[in-house]
């Protein structure tokens, strides 16, 4: 049983198909992949694994249990977590605060719990640690919406970690980092791994997907074209078609 | 103690005050744009009327009963508030301001045009003051736990950005029900201390007009600060009063003042973007440093 | 009689139709909620019985009403609106309804608190048609109202200049890139809107032979119904709005006699649509 | 006819674009090329004064218009096909067109360039009282450029046309491209389908993070070991 799996999934906007009848599944513990031309419904399906969309038809199971109908935030219960392509942190919190934020999901559901107090000096020193582990300790005071765009990335992985989650799907996360970031970010991403993460990453830069993942999925106006291992992918005349045009138009 | 006059511009204030705090909670926090709050306080008021005169209930028996009704009403009242957003939200509050206050002026269970009298108040004037006092100071107590709690935190989270809150495991219809069940649990309050404080009370209190005082001050005072809520109602509250000797310039002054507001201080004057605010933190950084070389 | 009550009904709804294509216009800009339009509708009524009293015309009192109150919607945009923008909505929203109060007062202060009578007749005559009177002012009310709104119709429909608000009003950084002077659209968009704002004051001065402070609090909140209604910023659907609560009040009240209050009645068949279409009638997500 | 020297965009907080400096001369066709995020839309953005230039110059045919705003730009003869189209989705198609052309007085001319349009795009004239939002994708990007052809532009600037588009689609709106270039209209070119601009252009820049990598011709780059690698990683 594999530990995400994706069948038939179809989501139609006006009559227009942005995802085709897309089947992929991650084993644990891995990372994989999805890369596409603009266009190709990759956010669209980050949305609806996240259940901020609905599929139109289709199925979702995570670790054996079928999860499509459910609201985002029974999805981020059940373990899986999110980054946004255009970060949304909540601006005006500190960047403490919104590691808290994901931190709270034990407490949200009941009524006496939820009224506790978040500032415990136990759950200030997890987050600290969650902070410390995407390097940004030293930022916990600052006001979120006024880090540069790099550590505001960051910090969406940190708030999504607070979740605890087994899965993580990162929606770009290297996109507007500098070249230098690159390589902190990748390790970052590794080391989740090596702690048992599950992670889907959605990337425009290919060495990174190329050098992260085990297997990519390829996807172009909706449809799976590819999937297979980096080689197999980067090879597949259908992929260079997809992404840069058709080699002959070069001659 | 103080003259008559004195008490009822300070209950009234405080009444104001526990107004504020619930709006805050509902828009400061929560950042659902509410401009029907007085609506909840009409209920709460009527509510509390009718338990008393209709049933004799006692002030301290009606209390609790009027806030929880209160704050069912309120909750029921904010699921038409679920389906709409933004623009759509603030009008629809109107809509609901200027329903309620029908209903009270238009069914003579409610007392139609009349209203109801009769109300009958445990307390002397003067006792009335430090009960209302009482209370606003345990509504400000609840402001800060609710702030520090997981739920306040999960209603600042909606506020920012309800997609990220709701994947970080918040449950947003649930949390934004809750705000408006507190807010107006609160609202319920004020309704039951204005309904004995005044003994008579009629559909007219709690029009639309209302709602927009109580809206002006927490964004006078600076919203989503407690502060701010209880400065903003404290000013606005006893301003109508300042203005007294100049009676007929009186709303215009009030209608010039949130223009001039809005214009050169729209973070409130306790916001955290505000002059006063700054200045404040201004002096605690430099007051070591002028100890230290004095 | 159920016919009289329609003839009173589209001659309710068509007024209700004027003041809040102003505001609609305004919305579809500026996405601002410009509350203190009604204070221009009120002002347009002083201004044309003004007017009135030194020459008693009508139709040059309506005139120089639509010049004056479109003059004041541009100030207001410019000096009030204009810096307002880039901030949270609550802050315009909140300003425009301490202006509207600022308003209300000085039309008091100025005019006195009474009901001044508004005896202008345009010597059109009434006319009757089988049970059916349409009274002169009614007949006022109609003439004036659908001359405007077919003018508004060709003007946004058929000149470059309807072109370019409505290409403003969908995508503000794309008409630009058009060519076109989006400031001045804007500024345009309150003049006409303040103009027809105006026309409505001076039309429900004559209709109900009254003017008065207040007379722009009760339209101020249901033009917001009727927008909303509508499906914000749509000027066909205000259009649509007005007539239907204006229609809906009147037959509700006339027919019917239910006992609940004319001016909460908007809101609630607002509420009730809002609730199966949440962005109005003719609205888009 | 188009220079840019050391310009810098920020896109919101965020600076997009530093010290970036190019030329394009009357009747060339060049690209931008460069990954998501490099800051090619920025750049045009930028030239077309939606976003504001921090620093440099921005010079259009001998005249400074750094600090110009949007709509004086489009009356100097600049017009942008932009990124996801932004067609005025309430309009028709031929209002679409029409608001176009906006700026000009000339009716006849403005009627023979709609002709022209609908030779063209054939698929237009078809669908011209239909609204534009209810175009397929490859439609409405021909409407889009269709668009800013009825400015009769001096200089086009085209941001990402052949994105979430079909295959078909893209080479009809190359074949576009390649025409409008034939007939002598400037245009400047930003896309992430490398081979298709480079095979149509006449020089090219490769953008990275902000900064201008490489400038040469289009043929070079084509072939340039170095713009393979930034796009496959190989």
């Amino acid at each position: 049983m594999a530990f995400l799996e994706v069948r038939c999934l179809t989501k139609e906007f006006y009559g227009l198909r942005a995802l085709d009848r897309v089947d992929f599944s991650v084993e644990e513990r891995k990372i994989l992949g999805i890369i596409g031309p603009n266009g190709a419904g990759k956010t669209t399906l980050f949305n609806i694994i996240s259940g901020i969309l609905r599929p139109t038809a289709g199925e979702i199971q995570f670790q054996g249990a079928r999860i499509n109908h459910l609201k985002p935030h029974q999805i981020a219960m059940a373990g899986i977590a999110r980054t946004f392509q255009i970060v949304r942190p909540f601006g005006n919190f500190t960047v403490l605060k919104n590691v808290l934020v994901g931190f709270g999901h034990r407490f949200y559901p009941g009524l006496f719990s939820s009224a506790y107090r978040f500032e415990k000096e136990t759950h200030l020193e997890r987050a600290r640690e969650i902070l410390a582990r995407v390097g940004m300790e030293t930022y916990q005071g600052s006001i979120a919406k006024n880090l540069p765009l790099g550590l505001k990335k960051h910090l969406e992985i940190a708030r999504a970690l607070a979740l605890d989650p087994s899965l993580l799907l990162l929606d770009e996360p290297m996109a507007g980092l500098q070249y230098e970031e690159f390589e902190k970010l990748a390790g970052l991403i590794r080391g989740l791994r090596e702690e048992g993460i599950t992670i889907v990453l959605i990337e425009h830069n290919m060495q990174v997907v190329m050098d992260l993942c085990e297997r990519i999925v390829v996807l172009d106006h909706g449809v799976k074209i590819a999937e297979g291992s980096p080689e197999e992918v980067r090879t597949d005349p259908q992929v260079i078609e997809a992404y840069i045009g058709q080699e002959e138009t070069v001659a | 103690m103080f003259g008559g006059y004195i008490i009822t511009v300070a209950v009234t204030i405080g009444i104001y005050i526990i107004l504020a705090m619930s709006l805050n909670i509902i828009t400061g926090y929560a950042g659902q744009i509410s401009l029907g709050h007085a609506a909840f306080w009409g209920i709460g008021a009527y509510c509390s009327a009718l338990l008393s005169t209709r049933l004799g209930l006692p002030f301290w028996i009606g209390l609790p009963m009027t806030i929880a009704i209160t704050a069912l009403t309120g909750s029921l009242l904010a699921i038409p508030c679920l389906r709409v957003r933004e623009d759509f939200l603030a009008i629809t509050t109107i809509g609901i301001n200027f329903v309620v206050q029908a209903v009270f002026l238009y069914v003579p269970f409610f007392g139609g045009a009349m209203g109801i009298g009769g109300i009958r108040s445990p307390f002397s004037t003067s006792s009335f003051f430090w009960i209302t006092l009482i209370f606003v100071l345990v509504c400000i107590v609840l402001d800060r736990w609710l702030v520090t709690s997981w739920i306040g935190l999960a209603l600042e989270s909606i506020r920012e950005d309800e997609t990220a809150a709701a994947i970080s495991g918040i449950d947003v219809v649930r949390f934004k029900v809750a705000a408006f069940a507190i807010g107006s649990g609160l609202t319920g309050l004020a309704g039951h201390l204005y309904a004995h404080f005044m003994t008579f009370i009629s559909a007219d209190d709690f029009g639309f007009p209302q709602s927009i005082v109580i809206l002006s001050m927490i964004v006078f005072g600076g919203i989503g600060t407690l502060r701010g809520a209880i400065l903003g109602a404290i000013i606005l509250g006893v301003a109508p009063e300042i203005f007294r000797p100049v009676l007929d310039y009186r709303t215009l002054i009030y209608g010039g003042l949130l223009i001039f507001m809005m214009r050169f201080q729209p973070g409130g004057i306790l916001g955290d973007q505000s002059v006063l605010p700054k200045l404040f933190r201004m002096v605690r950084q430099r007051s070591p440093a002028l100890v230290r070389s004095g | 009689m159920i016919w009289q009550q329609f003839a009173n009904g589209l001659a309710i709804g068509s007024v209700y139709a004027l003041i809040a294509l102003g505001l609609t216009m305004v919305y579809g800009v500026l996405r601002i909620l410009h509350i203190a339009h009604a204070g221009v509708y009120a002002l347009g009524a002083y201004v044309g019985l003004l007017v009135f009293r030194f020459i008693p015309n009508f139709w040059l009192a309506l005139a120089i009403t639509m010049v004056a109150s479109s003059f004041a919607g541009i100030i207001l945009q410019r000096y009030l609106y204009a810096p307002l923008l880039a901030l949270p909505r609550i802050v315009p929203l909140i300003a425009s309804i301490g202006l509207f109060i600022a308003m209300e007062e000085i039309f008091r202060l100025i005019a006195g608190p009474y009901i001044l009578a508004f005896p202008a007749d345009p010597g059109l005559g009434g006319i009757e048609w089988g049970i059916v009177r349409i009274t002169n002012n009614q007949f006022l009310v109609f003439l004036v109202t659908v001359s405007l709104l077919a003018t508004l119709w060709f003007v946004m429909s058929k000149t470059k200049l309807g072109l370019a608000m409505k290409a403003t009003s969908q995508d503000l950084e794309i008409a630009s890139v058009m060519g076109i002077n989006t400031e001045r659209i804007i500024a345009t968009n309150f003049l006409i809107g303040s103009a027809l704002a105006g026309a409505a004051g001076v039309l429900v001065g004559v209709y109900f032979n009254s003017v008065y402070p207040t007379m722009g609090s009760i339209p101020a909140y249901k033009a917001l119904a009727i927008i909303v209604l509508g499906g914000l910023g749509s000027i066909p659907g205000t259009v649509l709005g007005g007539l239907l609560i204006g229609l809906g009040e009147t037959l509700l009240l006339g027919l019917i006699n239910i006992p609940f209050p004319r001016d909460a009645l908007a809101f609630i068949i607002m509420i009730i649509i809002l609730m199966f279409r949440p962005y109005g009638l003719l609205g888009k997500e | 006819m188009l220079s840019v020297e050391k310009v810098d965009v920020f896109y919101g907080e965020f600076q997009a674009v530093r010290e970036i400096s190019f030329q394009v001369q009357g009747g060339e066709l060049v690209t931008i090329i460069g990954a998501n995020g490099a800051g090619k839309s920025t750049i045009l953005k930028g030239l077309m004064g939606l976003e504001s230039c921090e620093r440099g110059k921005i010079t259009f045919q001998e005249q400074d218009i750094t600090h110009m705003p949007t709509y004086q730009r489009a009356r100097l003869g600049i017009t942008l096909v932009p990124e996801g189209r932004r067609l005025f989705q309430d309009f028709t198609v031929e209002q679409n067109l029409v608001a176009g052309g906006y700026t000009r007085t000339d009716a006849s001319a403005v009627e023979r360039d709609l002709q022209r349009t609908y030779d063209l795009f054939p698929i237009l004239k078809e669908r011209g009282h239909q609204v534009a939002k209810t175009l397929s994708g490859g439609e409405q990007q021909m409407l889009a450029i269709g668009r800013a052809l009825m400015a009769s532009p001096r200089l086009i600037l085209m941001d990402e046309i052949s994105l979430g588009l079909m295959p078909k689609y893209v080479n009809e709106v190359f074949n576009t491209i390649e025409s409008l270039h034939r007939e002598g209209v400037t245009i400047l070119l930003v896309e992430q389908n490398a081979r298709k601009a480079l095979a149509v252009a006449d020089r090219g820049y490769v953008l990275e993070t902000g900064r201008i990598l490489i400038e040469n011709e289009a043929r070079g780059l084509a072939s340039d070991p170095r713009v393979k690698k930034a796009y496959l990683g190989g």
